[in-house]
């Protein structure tokens, strides 16, 4: 266990920054824009699409299983990301005279 | 050198969500932010394709598949959110939610089973195996229970974030109820500690004895997803949907773990991190407390006090007719749209009154309340919709200024947001969330159907009010015969 | 070039993520407060001192540069550590008031 | 097993660092933020002694040594952050900034020579190398190149931090004049790209033939730090510290690629960002650019200003009796503290007068600009050291509330931060710096020494106008007198 720490040490500071991070960066949201920000980062895990392409391409020809559920989850990533990103912006669509 | 290229446009990625996700959380930057966030996603996705290659060297084959995955996924995805009813928004991020979440449970599926086979069958896969070894980066068997345990949590956290999800859509459009039976919360409790304890053991001694546990797992998450959720008041799932949005985060970021991928890694925790303080945000808005809103015990109160709640003094009706006469012989006209609203979809027919009223020199604004309705900016979207113009709209801190120089002010489904118990009942559960200070004006319209409470349950003294007159009957419905009778005045 | 790219790639990462966290972390800072702020940063990147320590306590007693410098530089990040910090409480207490 | 938890201590600090640089940013918290990160650090400075160990598992020795090191840093920092005057705080915080940048230079040195000797002489000391080479946890000769980037850098940026922090500290208690000849800007470029070009070359063909080169690279490095600090004005010293101070940080992160130590690393980064947007802030503060401020053209304005400047209208004295009797039969008195004050070191005597027109029943108040004097918070740390009780300072925003209510605002030493043209005059160069209204008030009466203009080196029409009366000398004498006025009223 302790020696895990220390050989994973930079991967558990990167984790422990982002932690702080993803705090700090949305700490001052106007309470108007909760949901739009809800949508933006639900896009942004869509992230996890990067490991379905990796099942995917990494499926043997005949691991039939690997290759549809890998198919599978590329598809559903691909909503995550796409629409999450589409309907967050169609979202802030409403918001865009405000800036004016 | 091109897993260099690879790991630089990762970092571009990571930079790109960084700031994506700060600037959205300033209104006049929030646009330019998504977008910002969608490119460095584009890139970290074609990158992966085309650049990635496992530590043989090998690069990634099967690109039909992914394209064509890639593919309709796309074209789905922009039609769904293109299409859907600006109303119906929050259903559609749950179900995005809920995509992303089994994207995780998938991908721990499948690597679960490459890793259970190359450990306890073909050995000559092991080549795969020692894939993962070095992926982690560490030495030491240690590596299968680190990399078991990564895919347990992707596992189970993606499963019930996709359960859960599934269930607030279903609530959000109706189609789902509230049920909850009793001692649910135990059964939930247990049902985790189950999970918990099978997968912790699996970890420790994987065999291929007790491998198929690991579906059991997979079964049990799906069932707490909706457990979870479905003892949950309606109006409180953009709360839930936030809280399994940071929940799918940590998903991917436990793919991050596995692949030792940055961009997954970063995009999952900031997203974890972000989702919960976000959650936390809403409910502070709408003041409660999160545990509050996961219990129910709001919901339930709302019931009992809904029943218990004695009229107390009475309240004086207004008809039609006196209504228009008193809108067009005002000078300033204050409309408090509310959750009602919505749901009659009276929208158009306010926005006609707005115009009728303007025709006959009549200054007509809107009064939003940040949590009127059942979204944060539900009102704004709403009035969008009909396309009210945003000079119109005021926020409650200006709305609140000019009441006092306001003629008629006209509550369309709207209850809590206007409740003077908030600041005056310290007993209130609402007590200390800031409203519109209707009374300030000369006069105080208030359509609802009945005299039944709002979401928060609780009776509102202000319809018992002097100033106030109740207006009954759905918003729809009042509006059109309103904008009748005003023509004719 | 790039390859250390890749093999540093958790270093560039944490040195990133710190750069966003500097600025987010002290992002809203009142202008009465910039001096403290300074003074207690000041102290904090006395945290140099680890590498005088390391130098010191590595040198072989032979090697009196190594030695001597080596002594000077624990002096030194000290007095950078604990005047750092030290000044910066009392500038502090100077505020304390406020915050009743 | 050691190492593990060195790790565990250092990530500990970083936190602890990042936490409390937050708390440090936030009135309320700031004191305890600061002692956090204290803690932190006493935690990685006492883990490293005990628990490092080099590649070769060998623990630290030579502890008398660095005992008795930290023994004697420690007691002098004490005593001399304790023994200062509180106005005299930024000089402190110049020096032990300094420190710090000498640090790193040193430790630069030392691992050069270590480095320069095992590559080139003995190789028998190879064992040493190795060590570095591992520490850069990197294959290929490749390291020696980093390595020596890493030296070089810490070196260079060290030195710079530590001349520059000196010369600030010797202006700011006067001991160095502004000095600088003509085209000093164009050498100062010149000589940081000769030191730059120097380095670039020692580290693609470092060899015993040139190696003393890097002595000529320490000695250009200090002659820049000391070259880029002489000619800014004195005033603006605050904000060069800060910079140097962010440079420090940097050359501590380097340290930390040294060694492959993560609490150096973050230490010194987070130092390095946060000290830059400081040092922005501050000159936002004054509204001032970074450049402005680096290149002194506002210095040099000032004197061309100051000079051309002709007296335009005449101004009306007051004599010292007039005053007391105006204050002591005043209802409310308002003082607005400048950097006058500071200088003629007249806060006790501003305290003595407050207490004994309170006695009479006046109310005297405090109007404290935020850039009033030369670093921000310097006048209520000048006050706070004569205890004038916190409830009287007023913060800019209230105090111009209540200027109307006031019968005599009397301003001591006080010039840029009442200066109207701040408001009314594009051209000015203080245009657009929020001001303390004190037209507002009945009477203004302002002390100061003649008709000089004070730090922006502007006129100032306040003095001429119809409300404002002068009382001149110096702040602390005039005071004296005031008050012995005042009793005999
Ligand atoms: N904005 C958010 O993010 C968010 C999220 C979750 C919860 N909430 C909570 O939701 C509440 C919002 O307050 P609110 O005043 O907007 O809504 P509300 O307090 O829930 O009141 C809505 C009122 O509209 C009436 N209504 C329902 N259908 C109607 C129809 N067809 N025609 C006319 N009236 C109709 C209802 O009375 P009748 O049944 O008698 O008609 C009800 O009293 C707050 O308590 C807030 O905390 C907000
Ligand atoms: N606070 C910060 O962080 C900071 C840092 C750097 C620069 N600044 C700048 O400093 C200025 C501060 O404004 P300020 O009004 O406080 O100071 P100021 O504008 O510099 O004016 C000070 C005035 O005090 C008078 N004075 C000097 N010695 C005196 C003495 N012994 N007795 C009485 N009067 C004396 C001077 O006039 P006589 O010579 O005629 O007596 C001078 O006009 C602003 O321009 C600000 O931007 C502030």
């Amino acid at each position: 266990m302790l020696d895990w720490i220390s050989t994973h040490e930079q991967m558990i500071y990167i984790v422990v920054l982002m932690v702080f991070l993803g705090i700090e960066v949305i700490g001052r949201v106007p309470s108007v824009l909760h949901t739009p920000l809800m949508s933006g980062a639900n896009a942004i895990h869509g992230v996890v699409i990067i490991g379905a392409i990796i099942v995917m391409g990494k499926a043997e020809a005949d691991n039939y299983v690997a290759l549809i559920l890998g198919f599978l989850a590329v598809i559903l990533g691909t909503l995550n990301v796409v629409g999450g990103f589409v309907v967050t912006d169609r979202m802030l669509e409403m918001f865009k005279k405000k800036k004016v | 050198m091109e897993l260099d290229i690879l790991t630089i446009c990762y970092l571009v990625a990571s930079i790109t969500f960084i700031l994506g996700l700060k600037m959205l959380s300033n209104p006049a930057k929030a646009r330019s932010g998504n977008l910002i966030a969608a490119a460095g996603m584009t890139i970290a996705i074609f990158a992966t394709i085309f650049l990635y290659k496992d530590d043989n060297g090998k690069a990634l084959h099967n690109y039909g598949w992914i394209f064509a995955a890639l593919i309709i996924g796309g074209i789905v995805g922009t039609l769904a959110a293109k299409k859907v009813k600006m109303t119906a928004m929050p259903e559609m991020v749950s179900i995005f939610n809920g995509m992303g979440g089994a994207c995780a449970a998938l991908i721990s599926i499948v690597e679960f089973n490459h890793l259970y086979k190359s450990n306890f069958l073909v050995k000559e896969n092991s080549l795969y195996i020692s894939d993962i070894y070095t992926a982690l980066n560490s030495a030491s068997h240690f590596v299968t229970t680190a990399t078991l345990l990564i895919i347990f949590a992707g596992l189970i956290i993606g499963s019930i974030s996709f359960a859960g999800s599934m269930i607030a859509w279903g609530k959000l459009n109706g189609k789902v109820k509230d049920k909850s039976f009793k001692g649910q919360h135990v059964f939930n409790i247990v049902l985790l500690i189950a999970i918990l304890l099978i997968a912790a053991y699996l970890i420790i001694n994987l065999s291929t004895a007790n491998y198929f546990l690991f579906y059991v797992i997979l079964f049990g998450a799906l069932l707490y997803g909706i457990f979870f959720v479905l003892p949950i008041g309606g109006a409180d799932m953009p709360v839930v949907i936030s809280l399994l949005n940071s929940f799918t985060g940590v998903a991917a970021a436990c793919g991050g773990f596995l692949y030792n991928n940055k961009a997954m890694l970063t995009g999952g925790i900031l997203v974890g991190a972000a989702g919960t303080l976000l959650t936390i945000l809403m409910c502070k808005a709408m003041n409660r407390s999160l545990t509050n809103v996961l219990i129910g015990s709001f919901g339930a109160k709302a019931t009992s006090n809904a029943v218990s709640s004695k009229d107390q003094g009475h309240y004086k009706e207004i008809s039609l007719s006196d209504t228009a006469m008193l809108m067009s012989y005002a000078k300033k006209v204050m409309i408090v749209p509310g959750y009602g609203l919505a749901v009659a979809q009276a929208q158009h027919a306010c926005h006609e009154l707005e115009k009728i009223l303007e025709d006959k020199g009549v200054e007509v604004k809107y009064a939003i309340h940040p949590v009127a309705g059942r979204m944060p900016g539900h009102m704004n979207v709403l009035l969008a919709e009909a396309d009210v113009s945003y000079d119109k709209l005021e926020e409650m801190e200006q709305a609140n200024e000019e009441f006092s120089t306001t003629d008629v002010v006209l509550i369309l489904g709207a209850n809590d947001v206007v409740n003077p118990a908030a600041k005056t009942d310290p007993a209130s559960p609402i007590y200390g969330m800031p409203i519109l200070d209707v009374e300030l004006a000369k006069n105080c319209i208030v359509n609802k159907r009945s005299m039944k409470p709002g979401y928060a349950g609780i009776e509102n003294d202000l319809f018992f009010r002097p100033k106030t007159s109740m207006l009954f009957g759905d918003a729809k419905k009042v509006l059109q015969d309103l904008i009748i009778e005003i023509k004719n005045v």
